[in-house]
């Protein structure tokens, strides 16, 4: 095993940083010890980390968008106009040239971008562009900004961004693998994280708060919680041990209530639960996913599923949330389409200020369930490594013991198969490895057992397709039809 | 029955679209050999080379299809598979242009076939089935 | 007293209902034996009794619109437009010169319509249309239409809309009288709401079920849930009096969740104690309004409202919803505009469909605020009226013991002043002359103290009209700043 | 200060921004004559001609307003008040229309000023005042 949950020391930190910085030639521009008297002046309402506590100490939930455009000037437009349209927090959202860590097509698209005067890259290539344009979009606007993107390998986006003043940096070595690959072992991607998050962490010991985000929704396609859960407290556990202070652990919305209400709620307490075990003190977010999973076409629908999904996080005391458009069936939102995703999630967020958190038996239910799956899963992962969190990664995605559904990648087993029950809670199909009790096992069987009885089908694979197409056909439980019709 | 070639292409990882394709495709009687994400161009040309395949089926959902499958229909002339049926679909260029000369813009670079955003496989099964002469 | 809650006998209806008919000569139109034939040849998925009863026992919300445009072609068109859009119900509603019974005047507008090109009227005129052109709507769409309006005398309106095969009527003696008129006494329209509700009630002894339906919302602005509950009981019991068998009660959204799902529960529950304690077998469902206030001008904005409500609709399990649309700030909306409201709630009703009703702690609270409240009102009501309900409704109005925010009916007292606490629910910032115990006025005052204090200033009308004002500027409860800024 | 008659035209009975209106301008220091909802033109003119008002505001939100204002101010004319400021606003016409036509129209007919949907009342005081020449 090449890899171990244990903290770097700054010697292995900087040995690597050496090539990292050597792959592109915008590497050269970063220099940490002037990027730190950077972050030190700058304003802490630019902060995350100050922002994010600000929002739980209020109970407010911050609104979020997705953006990212190839060409700087555009893209700080684009945020300029989504500030205005009241987003409480910006992102930059990375291109998949730079998240493959392919800069030479990146820089294809920008030149094709400004050549044809479209937008050629689904993102903004930052490690093409460098810190000084990092800093240039930074500095044009007054909320903060948080890197987002989906890079196995993100070292050298982490240096640059990071030099170049973003505040908060997304991903895992785990959820921005699984997801996002195909061939890029865990072992890989969990010591790449490393690097990012020890970055982080020296970062702070100079004096400097970055705030880092595990991408909680992984394929956005009826991921169980427990999966997702699972998957955000073990990159929580892995980013702690390299020193990270601060984190925001996501959920993507699965569309029943009560089972989105509890998963944000048990998010925060399981994380913390296991980060204390471990000795860690680590400021826990939370950030609530609108509906990740494919969208009606039609627009009005759209602002359907977006309205939905900003009640439910706004009742659950999420600390943030990410919108959705209502172009998103289609492609990269225009900046008005943009614009109106976060204006009708934050008029549904500032009505439900203040408002209490919905504890009904079906939520207390569904956060029983989801900590118990939890549990067993992280518990056989600490077995599975004896002890080492890193390890025991590895070890259970080889076993199939933890399972993304619909993941790419061949280090994930693929045998999990979810489906959703008559009220449209994610549950299992097909359980593949997961080492859950026989109490829940049971439960699964039964939810889907009696879904089955309610529309005369056994459960199957068709169901789970049905469940997939169901959100484009105005429907969250999919009804027998499917891709045959 | 026909032997066809599926995968996504380039750097793009959306795999859900993908798994039902090769579920629906197969159910309908094809013999499908599936690339799955993050496929280049020559992967899937040499795919069918080796497998005889009657098409290949290249989806693009992240927006870059526009880069991506360029030069691909010369490139199977030059590997001896000119004339095999190329399909595309998904969401194929960047942000939420009209239809129409979208579908131009991929048939002039050699496809046969161009679906867009949320076609259902039943209506790529019906045309390929058209456009092999079986069913 | 010129009125007593005492069933009309037939002989009265139809002495009445000579002079009514004479009103407008479409009058002449109404052959009650042939349309109680029309009525037994209509297929049941078009009668709204069948069709609510069928939510009901399914657990469904129905999904209705607002429309009405002067021309009869141009309205057919629409209702299918958003019976196409997915409308589980239509209506049809009246323009404003014929709920004033101007009948010279629709005339005018039918004609400057005509010429023009454009709307001139806000509604649809049935009474100038009359029973045949009633009819041409009713056999042009597949689901049931009702017809909606805000006439203080809608004897008339009735006639036609009933022989011309309508099978649902909304309004009653209160909630079309209070809101909707200035100079008529309650006398008055509660005797012409006896007449519509006798003549309803002949028909069900034909074998004809129409449905009623009193207007819930009321002045739409802040109604507290027990001052439009307390309304609409009278009004089903006034009805139920009358004969009448198949009533839908309503409420208009007030924005907090807890307050609006007990408000729904409590409705139903409280009508059903009311009408069984007086004998009478009614069959209730209910109807959620959403957001019955100004709304944002920013269609983002508003779909975020519209998303808000329909949410809260489903979950509440309300038998119907009625939808507002995008353009609901600017005017009668385009039949586009009208079917995107369909759309967004009609997706978020389907994500929720047969998911559990949140019972919280908060709820239950509300529930039991709004019970009582409605059981004061009510017992007063009773006993000013020595046990007579529609004689205690007139002096209970007069004594300023029922009293409806905003209203512009001089016999509404307009001494009730409300206002939301800091979590956005209304309260009483003035009760007026409301016959409330001590325990619930001291409820009031302190949910309004304890906002005062977070907003350090006192409650005022000044914190009203920023009530008022919160949801055009994004939110629920008003920041000082309103009408000066 | 300056009397003004305020009210809702025609057989409108939104009584919600009228009882608003009343306030901010009692607030602002206007001798307010509230005729409320449901008044007709001759209401209008008549309480203007009584109190000696130096403005008549109309409110129409209900979408009748252009047929319910036509002939106002030929009627002040008629009634020996023809140069009283006339002032209206609300939801004037029948659905979402584009407002520069709109406010034409209510011009041409013979008013002061025309507020467009939402409105605040301190923007009409200002303009009040800035006509009426007070401060
Ligand atoms: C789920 C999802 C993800 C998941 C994917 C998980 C995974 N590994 O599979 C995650 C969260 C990881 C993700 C990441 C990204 N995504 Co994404 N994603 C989606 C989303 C919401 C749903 C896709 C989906 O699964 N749909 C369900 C399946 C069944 O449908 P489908 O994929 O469309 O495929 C069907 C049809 O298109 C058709 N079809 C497809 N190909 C072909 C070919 C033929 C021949 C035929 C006949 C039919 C056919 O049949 C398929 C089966 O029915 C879509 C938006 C949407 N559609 O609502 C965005 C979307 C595709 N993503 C998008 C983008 C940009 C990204 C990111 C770059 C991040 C970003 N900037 O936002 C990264 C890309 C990473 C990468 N390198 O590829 C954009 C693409 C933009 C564009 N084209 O302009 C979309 C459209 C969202 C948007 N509006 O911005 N995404
Ligand atoms: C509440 C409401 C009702 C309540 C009214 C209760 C009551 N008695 O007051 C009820 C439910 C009864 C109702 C009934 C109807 N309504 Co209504 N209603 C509304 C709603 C939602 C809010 C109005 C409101 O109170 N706003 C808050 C106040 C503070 O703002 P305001 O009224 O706009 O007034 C402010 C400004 O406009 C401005 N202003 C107004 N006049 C003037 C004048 C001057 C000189 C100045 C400077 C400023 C100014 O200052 C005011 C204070 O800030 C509006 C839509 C909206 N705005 O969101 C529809 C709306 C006004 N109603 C409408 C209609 C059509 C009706 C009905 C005919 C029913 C129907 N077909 O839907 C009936 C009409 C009955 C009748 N005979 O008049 C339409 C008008 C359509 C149009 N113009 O094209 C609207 C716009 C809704 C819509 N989009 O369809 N309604």
């Amino acid at each position: 095993m090449n890899v171990a949950n244990k903290r770097w020391s700054d010697d292995e930190l900087f040995a690597v940083r050496d090539k990292v910085l050597q792959v592109w030639p915008t590497g050269s521009e970063v220099d940490l010890k002037e990027a730190v008297k950077y972050h030190k002046a700058m304003e802490e309402s630019k902060r995350f980390s100050k922002v994010l506590a600000g929002a739980i100490s209020k109970g407010h939930t911050l609104v979020q968008p997705r953006a990212g455009v190839p060409l700087i000037e555009n893209h700080i437009e684009l945020l300029q106009y989504l500030e205005q349209a009241g987003a409480d927090c910006l992102p930059t959202t990375i291109d998949s040239y730079t998240r493959q860590n392919k800069y030479e097509e990146a820089q294809k698209g920008i030149e094709e971008s400004m050549a044809s005067g479209r937008s050629m890259l689904n993102g903004f290539p930052a490690v093409n562009h460098g810190v000084g344009a990092c800093r240039k979009i930074i500095e044009s606007v007054s909320v903060p900004v948080q890197l987002r993107h989906g890079t196995p390998d993100a070292r050298l986006l982490a240096e640059i961004a990071l030099a170049g003043g973003y505040t908060d940096f997304e991903g895992g070595g785990i959820s921005y693998n699984i997801p996002y690959a195909k061939d890029v072992s865990l072992e890989t991607t969990i010591r790449d994280w490393q690097y990012v998050d020890r970055l982080v962490g020296w970062y702070y010991e100079q004096g400097v708060e970055i705030n880092r985000e595990p991408f909680g929704p992984l394929t956005g396609t009826m991921v169980p919680p427990s999966i997702s859960h699972a998957i955000a407290i073990l990159e929580a556990l892995l980013a702690a041990e390299q020193g990270v202070k601060f984190l925001t652990l996501g959920y993507g919305q699965c569309g029943n209530f009560a089972q989105d209400i509890a998963a944000i709620l048990t998010l925060k307490e399981l994380a913390q639960e296991y980060l204390e075990k471990d000795g860690y003190d680590v400021k826990i977010s939370t950030v609530f996913h609108q509906w990740m999973g494919g969208f009606p076409q039609d627009e009005a629908k759209s602002f359907g599923v977006i309205g939905l999904g900003a009640t439910v996080a706004a009742l659950s005391g999420a600390t943030k949330i990410i919108t959705k458009t209502p172009h998103e069936a289609y492609g990269i939102p225009t900046k008005e389409a943009n614009g109106q995703g976060i204006m009708a999630s934050k008029q549904i967020i500032n009505m439900l200020q203040g408002q209490p958190v919905p504890l009904t038996v079906e939520v207390k239910a569904e956060k029983e369930i989801i900590a118990a799956e939890t549990r067993c899963l992280l518990d056989a992962v600490r077995v599975m490594g004896d002890g080492d969190w890193a390890v025991g990664t590895v070890r259970a995605f080889a076993a199939g013991a933890l399972d993304v559904p619909f993941a790419p990648s061949r280090y994930n087993a693929g045998r999990l198969l979810p489906a959703r029950d008559s009220q449209g809670a994610v549950r299992l199909l097909d359980v593949g490895n997961l080492p859950l009790s026989e109490d829940i096992l049971d439960f699964h069987r039964q939810k889907l057992e009696e879904r089955g009885r309610l529309e005369g089908r056994h459960p199957s694979f068709q169901m789970v397709i049905d469940d997939i197409y169901a959100i484009g056909k105005g429907m969250l439980v999919g009804k027998s039809q499917g891709a045959r019709k | 029955m026909a032997t066809i070639v599926l995968g996504v292409i380039g750097s793009d990882v959306h795999a859900i679209g993908n798994r039902i394709l090769d579920y629906a495709f197969t159910e309908a009687g094809f013999n499908v050999v599936n690339l799955g994400v993050l496929t280049t161009q020559k992967e899937f040309i040499q795919a069918a080379i080796e497998t005889d395949a009657r098409a290949i089926l290249v989806s693009s959902l992240y927006g870059h299809g526009e880069i991506d499958c360029r030069g691909l229909r010369e490139m199977c002339i030059e590997a001896g598979i000119g004339d095999i049926l190329l399909y595309v679909g998904g969401n194929l260029v960047v942000g939420k242009q009209e239809w129409e000369p979208v579908r131009d813009k991929f048939l002039k670079m050699g496809f046969d076939q161009v679906f867009p955003p949320g076609t259902m496989p039943a209506e790529g099964i019906a045309m390929l089935k058209q456009d092999l002469g079986v069913s």
